[in-house]
């Protein structure tokens, strides 16, 4: 199992039946794939429709039918297309029960640095602002570290993407809530010491006398 | 709805150094013929406010290829490396907007609104030059309201009067975007005889569209 | 030909072909009376729909087809049902083409007062604010006096609807338009002298060398 | 969707004293059978927001015949004496909001906004006690979001897992409520299998409701 498996089988356990919920592309969209479909969640894309539902059958994709990332999708029964402005004050509202994002940084505010490098990617923010600003919960997921350097970080030194806490990270080594209290380190990936991810880690974390082991879907 | 267009008539009508409210989402709900048919008629200096810039080839992404375009308003603009390349070389001067302030923006100046109040940029970049409003003791940003020249929609069914539908992740801010523009155009994959849209329906009223772009 | 039929009859030719058109309840409503089909009007109602056409056949009422006095009504084809939210973006922002309402007052600033008497009459404002401010053209239609009084004066005492200035008053013996330079007679009713339209009204009238008498549809 | 329930088990779960966003316009898609209920439990002390107050015998004017309103926050009462007459007994307390003011109001709430700017009212007595704002030379009225604890819907068809559909003037207030609602209910004249509504004719989405009422 890779990193990006590991973190998506963690975050799935976090999704609540029924919930409405908005993956991010990339990383965060791999958490589908391990939701039942009996939990009955709906998955959300900010270009408009609630119900996603996995891939068409090949020859049958339509044009007027994708996800957020332009990748062609199908629905799931009980699905509703929606335009960009109900779709973002279901968002922005607090409608939206979870969102998954990748994240650049996340430092020990719990704030989370994820649409920019200056004068490097700038891509602009397309709906993460409102995701992160506006999801009933915020979830991020991402590796542990780019480049050898650990992206949780004391003060995220990118730009942020909301004054937001995030609720909670989950890395391929760790599963970190921020509280007020800072980030708290609430689990350790199979194998991994506590040591080692703290080691990884340049934040300061708070370590709880029990540091359990992640459960995966 | 004051008449049908054939594509080249409706591209003279847009002057270069025009604004346009242009529907979409990476493509998807884009009016291509519209599109196409600005890029033959060599328009430049426009300003485009839209979700995206697409990607080359398609949709927007065809206006910025074509040199077309001076200026955008826009959430993303990450999948169209031409648009980064021109930004980068000073080419065309680049607005980002959080996608959902940007279609409140549109919606304000469609709906006669003086901006909206929303959390989302707080504390960002996005905060830069605006005034910072507190209610009830909770900070928000105000976000003013954004008309345009022209609307350019998408469809999916047009009738004779312009009443329009849209399909699926179509929609986007197609439905938005009729309200904010002085002359809405529409381009729809069908035509239909009045009546033939139920009411309820309807998502655009025809009464919002001024032209409907004349089926190729 | 009574007072209210001649003004209705003076304001359908206000109407232009193609408008979108919100009639006020009352005498406002008997404009469509006189604006004939051809001239492809669409009367918008505020509890939202476009297109309003007329009384449906005895017995084939729909109760949920009725218009903002909640009468039933029938729609013409190519009608539009909306929501609260977009009949309001229709219209302050400016889609309305003209709206026409009663009014209780008009002063020489050609502020309209219409929403409540003090102390008899508080129905509410309804749309009447929104109509008022942000319709394109803003077409009054009353009787010039009311229990004596002119109801076109000096200075509103009645509380205003809105700042804006209306851009048309038509009452059974006159057609008035406020401007910059105060309120100008236009025109008076078949067989009535401008001196009997001065010796009806409170406010002061500029009263141009021509004063046609009107012309009803 | 959380369950369907029988309108008496509905009412039971509205305390006195909450406040409830009520959809219809002079009773036109107000949920009868949900009205009826609460009347039948006595309810008390309620705050009603809503576009009006219908008439004696129809709607919300039937919760104020029974006397279960404590306040109102609406665009009109013209057409219910007794609402003004309790208004005048200072039995109930009314709040006249403009009517595309207060729809704007619910949607700001419902959209996570703080909030509009709006040129209605300004310099009238809506303006009283209100923030005046200028934008760009123009001075506008800062209008406030408004939630309440339970929206009661009156649709048209509902599927199993709550997605709704509105029928002709009987959209009016609710699809804007339902965004706005802690607890959101939902009163259908036909109810269907999950899928009979196609996506693109859904006005409200599932997701935003939590109850259906059970057909009598």
């Amino acid at each position: 199992m890779n990193a990006k498996e590991l973190i998506a089988r963690r975050i799935a356990r976090e999704i609540a039946p029924g919930a409405l919920v908005n993956l991010g592309i990339g990383l965060p969209s791999l958490v589908a794939r391990y939701v039942p479909a009996e939990r009955g969640v709906f998955f959300q894309a900010e270009n408009g429709v609630i119900g996603l539902g996995g891939l068409p059958p090949e020859g049958l994709e339509n044009p007027s039918l994708t996800d957020a990332g332009a990748g062609f999708v199908a629905l799931v029964p009980g699905a509703a297309s929606i335009d960009s402005a109900m779709s973002f004050a279901l968002i922005r509202g607090g409608h939206v029960d979870a969102t998954v994002l990748g994240g650049l940084q996340v430092d020990e505010a719990g704030h989370l640095a994820n649409w920019m490098v200056p004068g490097k990617m700038v891509p602009g923010m397309g709906g993460a602002m409102d995701l992160a600003t506006g999801a009933a919960r915020v979830i991020v997921g991402m590796q542990h570290s780019a480049k050898g350097e650990s992206k949780i970080v004391r003060r995220c030194t990118l730009p942020l993407t909301t004054l937001r806490r995030v609720d909670l990270v989950v890395t391929e080594l760790a599963v970190i809530e921020p509280t007020d209290a800072g980030l708290v380190l609430r689990e350790r990936a199979p194998g991994v010491s506590v040591e080692a991810v703290l080691a990884e880690t340049e934040a300061a974390l708070v370590v709880p006398d029990e540091v359990p082991e992640m459960v995966l879907a | 709805m004051k008449g049908a267009l054939k594509p080249e008539a409706a591209a003279e009508r847009i002057p270069d150094g025009s604004s346009l409210l242009i529907g979409g989402f990476m493509g998807v709900g884009t009016p291509e013929r519209m599109i196409d048919a600005l890029v033959a008629r060599q328009a430049r200096e426009l300003t485009v406010i839209a979700n995206d810039t697409a990607n080359p080839g398609r949709g927007i992404g065809k206006l910025i290829t074509a040199g077309a375009v001076r200026r955008v308003v826009t959430s993303h603009i990450g999948l169209n490396p031409e648009t980064q390349a021109k930004m980068l070389a000073g080419e065309i001067a680049v607005e980002l907007v959080p996608q959902g302030t940007l279609i409140e923006r549109i919606r304000s100046g469609g709906a006669g609104l003086g901006g909206v109040l929303t959390p989302t940029g707080l504390g960002t970049e996005v905060e830069e030059g605006k005034r910072v409003i507190e209610v009830e003791g909770k900070r928000f940003l105000l976000e003013l309201p954004i008309t345009a020249d022209f609307a350019l929609i998408g469809a999916h069914q047009a009738d004779y009067i312009g009443n329009l539908t849209y399909s699926l992740t179509a929609h986007n801010f197609n439905p938005i975007i009729a309200l904010a523009g002085r002359v809405v155009i529409a381009e729809a994959e069908h035509y239909l005889p009045v009546g033939a849209i139920p009411p309820d329906a309807v998502k655009t009223p025809g009464v919002l569209v001024d032209h409907l772009l004349m089926r190729g």
